[in-house]
């Protein structure tokens, strides 16, 4: 993926060759401007790739778009400002006709995220990290195969981000969604993850993956466990390598 | 030789051969030889009464009606010469519309250039009893007046029955559109009685009363009579010699002097309109050597008649109309 | 354009007219007094009007008359415009006080107005050019200041709040926040302002007492009930229009640089 | 009622003032009437007035104001829609706007008629291109984020515009709206100057200007002055209903 | 500090009653919502508060906002779109009239958050965490006394952020400033502050005040310190009583 840049260009990813099997749960880290944000987009079909190939659980990011395959959780909330929350969340359902009470499937979700007693705000009534709920609210609401999120829970306080993590999981689990997920968190990215990409800077590429054997359920003795330490370090220290 | 003064002159109109003597005055140095220097103004959207009580220009051509309305309003203008003696205002019609008389105007429609150009047509039709919308107070006209701009094709003859024409240019424009002037009925409001006097000059009670004319040393009434004086030898001239004149106009009208249709011809049409402008010069006065002269008859009988059409509300002062100037301009009485 | 000319030969002929031609499919395109005029027809008008191109009587000497009014009219609307946008914009009083009068300006009709502010200004020796380009700004002014204060008032909190926290006056917060932040507004409202004011122009033109310009051209021509020639001149003047909009859309992308491609 | 006050007082103002000087330097009523002379005219000719505010205000200023800006709009949606029509429509329309209103009316009086349509086809062409200019810099407007987000729902373009594109432009048709609302008037009044059968606030401006009648000629133009602002400040009204409040 | 919303108003701070004494390093601390950014807008005289009076430094929010006392990070980037990242930085310098080499100081600030050969990009060119790094290299750049920092590194990964940290820290003590500090992570507010104030949601207030014995300067090894355990547990405890 190469962008034109005054006086020359970007080279925001190279050899990024990646496959996800469906079902997975892939996180990416890097080290900020690696190309985290793009390599999503380019799998989202947002941005089309300069070059190289790409496929999503077996399909082209434009097929997978056209089926309304993924919910994307952008790295900022993009809250429509003359939207309430409630009808924020509910802008996939219509925008996809989804049928049944859509109404309480938004407020199921809002509930999730914990915003039950503000679906009548807009979006600078909320603090910050409250609109990045309600646009994590907005991406479960259809409940689609595959989730794409970048930096979803960037914003928010350990307490809320571990609760919000667990319900990820449980999630996950549950509906065998395919996931790829966008943390600064090391540890966030070992405990949800069954695969953890480390990317590297300028120019952006795969420096490894980290395979994560954790059993599930996984919760707060996950932690604990040894292997997640291993894991850990392995991923610190493709991240060190990667940062020089 | 003394430095010329310079006098700016309102046309009432465009350049064309309707103003030919100040062309041919200007261009045979007639102006130059009274010690003046005149700038002739085309018109723009302003009335000439406008520019000149502004003094934006010290003299211009107009109508009398203007004139006189004006001067209803407090604008104090003067009269100074009568260039034209008979009206050139027409009706015009198609004769397969079996319009024969003013009489049968009744129920048709009739197009009429606002802007108080309309006041020989408002005459006309209430001399036989008809009634306009033109007039805010009438509810029920008896004949529907409707309000063009200059060029007659925009509604002739689909979207009037009537149309106002000039003798010496809409009428050959009509011509020019395809009906020769056998087929056409024209009524000629001053073949009614309706004789609205046209071109005359004009000037502001303060201007002809200035004792030092723009810093000339002339008072103003000095310079309107020279003024006076050389443009009347331009039009004795002009209607003399009209090819001649018509060749100067030409040099002066720009875009505007060709005709319309088929009858396109700039040199064509204002040869037309030079012989047609002649007629309307060589009438009254003019035929017993008083040209430029606002015979006390004609100006009276239009003054009744515009008090009757209820344009004029009382008899206009005597200031009105200066003979003084006429008189310093051709030594007659 | 055969369509639309062929209602009025046939109105024409139907009245009896001698036009040279057969039916009324046939006169509409050599029809001397069109609606529309038929190519061939153009033609020879356009070539008429303009060679020599700059003789006082042909259209390119007279758009390049009316192009430079409508330009110096624009600078003074823009300069008008903003100055009202920004007063606007800093003072709710003066809003209160003044928009209405604003507005109101623009609902007298120029035509009506031109030409006694032309004899007006006339009075005090402001003649020629002048009084044109400012009947234009007259009319060009108001989208400008319209525009310009909707844009002026478009830049969003948090970056009003740092100015805020920067203790920047008010000219730097107009300068460097809200003037930037208003460029898109203001280049639309631009546009739109030029085609007024080449429009004020013409009609100032035609409402003073005028020499020259596209404006005098048309007033002559339609007293001469010259149609052709009348399609011949707005053609001129709707390219210098789009002359215009084109121009300030070139300055609005030099301007604009940082702006994503679209 | 506080609010109004300040335009209000300079309103009186004014008016004292030019009465005070007109009278001083005894300006003839046929040039420039007194405040006090137009307003007297105003009550005389009252249904006259409103006669000719009715034709002028109502079937040619408001519906060609309605018409053009439908018309507007429709296109802006399409040019939007259809990228290549932005390129081939931008220019017709723009060129459509810079014939002067005086070029166009006499042309579309000959081809429509006398009557008020003429007036109203005249307005509805001059008010389609501030719309459509607008319109389109308004849709272009939407957030990127927004379009992404649209993006990534496989939205038809229909909802694209409905639930993005359309919020976004809203505060830039509105400024068209507000600026073309008074030019529909003006335009209607300069229209009828090609041509009318006989009323209009633009007919009796021509008339009496033509009979130095300048007390009417201020009075109309004073009625037309209410009119611009009343529809100016009602489109502002229906700009704060239906412009969703942003903050501040 | 109470706003009004649709049905009602939310109570956004109550009696957060707060001295902070010239030279403090002060890190806030508290779930999603709960009123941080709203503090440090009080405190920066962005808004005024409903009722209470606050002091920092000594002094009314409004005279320090008025000697240009503060540097303020917000939670967005807030940069100007048509402005490239040199001229970002170098606006407050300008705005201020700051005398001396104004570009070398911008240029020395966006070395110091590692941007220094993006100096010609524009804002949409960056990645989320490029561009918060702009606008702390903005705040920092007219070295202002007082810094008020709404969750600067949350969009950076975990090397930068920790590189930035000990920046901070140097910078910090070498310059004697007083910092206002929002952070999610526990860990970074301890590793930073003088102080750790915990506050809790809705009405938010302050759940309690964590002073920070650590030694400067503070390094690796801090982090080994049981100092360290300690505070962050007491952190933690208030945190999740605060939560519920
Ligand atoms: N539209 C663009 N034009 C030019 N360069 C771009 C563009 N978008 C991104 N880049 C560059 O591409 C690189 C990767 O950006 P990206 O947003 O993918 O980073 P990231 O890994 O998401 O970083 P962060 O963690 O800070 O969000 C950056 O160097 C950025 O400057
Ligand atoms: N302008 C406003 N109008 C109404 N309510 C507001 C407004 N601004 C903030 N609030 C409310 O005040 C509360 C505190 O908001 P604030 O932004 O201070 O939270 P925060 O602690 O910074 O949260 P985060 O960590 O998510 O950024 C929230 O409940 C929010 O909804
Ligand atoms: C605005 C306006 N419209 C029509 C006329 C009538 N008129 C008087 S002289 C003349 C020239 C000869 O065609 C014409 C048409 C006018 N004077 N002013
Ligand atoms: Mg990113
Ligand atoms: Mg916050």
């Amino acid at each position: 993926m190469v962008f034109p840049v005054p006086g020359g260009q970007t080279v925001a990813l190279q050899g990024a060759d990646l496959d996800i099997a469906p079902g997975e749960f892939i996180s990416l880290i890097g080290p900020s401007g690696c190309g985290k944000t793009t390599l999503l987009r380019l799998m989202a079909d947002l941005i089309r790739p300069t070059g190289g190939e790409l496929t999503v659980g077996g399909e082209s990011p434009e097929a997978a778009r056209r089926r309304r395959a993924y919910g994307y959780v952008f790295q900022a909330p993009a809250l429509m400002e003359w939207r309430n929350v409630l009808s924020n969340v509910l802008l996939p359902l219509e925008v996809m006709n989804v049928p049944g009470d859509r109404k309480a499937r938004a407020r199921e979700m809002l509930r999730l995220v914990g915003l039950e007693k503000f679906e009548r705000s807009y979006p600078w009534q909320l603090s910050g990290g409250m609109q990045q709920r309600v646009s994590i609210a907005r991406a479960l609401a259809f409940d689609p195969p595959l989730l794409f999120m970048d930096e979803p829970f960037g914003a928010l306080d350990e307490i809320t981000r571990e609760m919000l993590n667990l319900e990820l999981l449980r999630l996950w689990r549950e509906t065998g969604k395919t996931v790829v997920f966008v943390t600064h968190s090391i540890s966030e990215a070992v405990f949800l993850s069954s695969r953890v990409v480390v990317m590297t800077a300028r120019p952006g590429k795969i420096e490894g993956i980290v395979p994560i054997d954790l059993p599930h359920p996984r919760g707060d003795d996950t932690r604990e466990d040894p292997r997640f330490f291993a894991a850990a370090t392995e991923v610190r220290e493709l991240l060190r390598r990667g940062h020089a | 030789a003394a430095k010329t003064v310079p006098v700016k002159l309102q046309l009432k109109w465009f350049p064309q051969a309707q103003f030919a003597g100040f062309f041919v005055a200007q261009a045979k140095g007639f102006y130059k030889a009274e010690g003046l220097d005149v700038q002739l103004l085309p018109i723009g959207d302003q009335s000439p009464i406008q520019t000149v009580a502004t003094g934006a220009a010290d003299f211009g051509t107009t109508w009398i009606t203007d004139l006189l309305t004006a001067r209803q309003q407090g604008i104090p203008v003067v009269h100074i010469a009568q260039l034209f003696q008979k009206s050139g205002y027409t009706l015009v019609s198609l004769k397969t519309s079996g319009i024969k008389a003013p009489a049968d105007f009744k129920g048709k429609r009739v197009g009429v250039w606002p802007s108080g150009n309309e006041y020989p047509a408002v005459a006309l039709m209430k001399k036989y009893g008809l009634t306009t919308s033109l007039d805010s107070t009438v509810s029920n006209p008896s004949v529907q007046a409707v309000t063009y701009p200059f060029d007659p094709s925009i509604v002739f003859p689909g979207k009037v029955d009537l149309v106002s024409a000039m003798t010496y240019n809409e009428l050959d424009q009509i011509v020019g559109l395809g009906y020769p002037l056998d087929k056409l009925q024209v009524f000629q409001t001053s073949d009614y009685g309706i004789n609205l006097l046209e071109d005359l000059m004009f000037s502001t009670e303060r201007t002809l009363n200035a004792t030092n004319f723009k810093g000339s040393g002339l008072s103003g009434r000095e310079v309107a009579a020279r003024l006076v004086r050389a443009t009347i030898k331009g039009w004795n001239y002009a209607v003399r010699n009209q090819r001649e004149a018509v060749g100067i106009v030409l040099v002066n009208c720009g875009n505007t002097c060709k005709g319309s249709g088929t009858r396109s011809s700039a040199q064509a049409h204002q040869t037309w309109q030079m012989a047609e402008v002649a007629k309307l010069y060589n009438a009254g006065p003019t035929l017993q050597g008083r040209a430029g002269y606002l015979d006390p008859a004609t100006y009276k009988a239009n003054v009744t008649l515009l008090k009757s059409l209820g344009i004029l509300k009382s008899d206009p002062p005597a200031a009105a109309v200066d003979y003084r100037v006429w008189q310093a301009a051709t030594g007659k009485k | 354009m055969l369509v639309a000319n062929r209602g009025v030969a046939d109105e024409a002929l139907r009245s009896g007219a001698d036009l040279g031609c057969g039916t009324a499919w046939q006169c509409a395109t050599v029809l001397r007094n069109p609606v529309l005029p038929a190519p061939g027809q153009f033609a020879a008008g356009f070539r008429t009007l303009s060679t020599p191109p700059l003789a006082p009587t042909s259209a390119p000497y007279n758009a390049l008359v009316t192009g430079s009014e409508t330009l110096l009219g624009l600078a003074l609307a823009s300069v008008l415009g903003l100055g009202l946008a920004t007063l606007l914009v800093f003072s709710r009083s003066f809003e209160r006080a003044t928009l209405p009068w604003l507005v109101a300006s623009q609902t007298v009709p120029i035509v009506a107005i031109a030409p006694m502010l032309a004899v007006i200004l006339g009075q005090y020796g402001v003649q020629g050019f002048l009084p044109k380009a400012i009947i234009a700004a007259y009319i060009a002014f108001f989208p400008v200041a319209v525009g310009a204060a909707q844009g002026l008032r478009s830049p969003d909190a948090l970056q009003l709040d740092l100015m805020r926290t920067y203790r920047a006056s008010a000219w730097q917060v107009f300068w460097q926040l809200r003037l930037p932040a208003s460029l898109p507004y203001l280049f639309t409202a631009l546009k739109v302002a030029a085609t007024a004011a080449l429009v004020g122009s013409i009609v100032a033109e035609i409402s003073t007492i005028s020499f020259s310009g596209l404006g005098k051209m048309l007033a002559e021509n339609s007293r001469a009930s010259d149609t052709v020639a009348l399609w011949v001149i707005m053609v001129y003047g709707a390219a210098l229009g789009i002359g215009l909009v084109a121009l300030i859309g070139a300055l609005e992308r030099v301007v604009t640089r940082w702006r994503p491609a679209r | 009622m506080a609010r109004t006050l300040p335009a209000a007082g300079a309103l009186l103002l004014a008016l004292l003032a030019a009465e005070a000087l007109l009278r001083a330097y005894a300006v003839p009523p046929g040039l420039i009437p007194t405040p006090s002379r137009v307003g007297a005219a105003l009550w005389a000719a009252r249904t006259v007035l409103l006669r000719d505010a009715l034709t002028t205000f109502v079937y040619e200023a408001l519906l060609g104001f309605v018409l053009g800006a439908l018309a507007g709009l429709g296109l802006g949606l399409l040019a939007v829609r259809f990228r290549f029509l932005e390129r081939g429509l931008l220019p017709y329309t723009a060129l459509l706007s810079s014939v002067p209103i005086v070029a166009l009316a006499p042309v579309v009086v000959k081809a429509i008629g006398l009557g008020w349509p003429s007036k109203t086809a005249v307005v509805a062409i001059t008010v389609l291109f501030p719309v459509l200019l607008s319109t389109v810099r308004g849709l272009h407007s939407a957030s990127a984020h927004h379009l992404d987000l649209l993006h990534s729902y496989a939205a038809t373009p229909a909802q694209t515009f409905r639930v993005a594109r359309w919020p976004a432009a809203l505060p830039f048709v509105f400024v068209a709206l507000r600026l073309s609302v008074t030019l529909a008037l003006i335009n209607a009044i300069v229209a009828e100057f090609f041509g009318t059968e006989g009323s209009g606030l633009g007919f009796r401006i021509q008339i009496e200007v033509g009979r130095f009648g300048l007390d009417i000629v201020w009075a109309a133009i004073v009625v037309a002055s209410v009119l611009g602002v009343a529809s100016y400040l009602l489109m502002g009204a229906l700009e704060r209903r239906f412009v969703p409040a942003r903050r501040l």
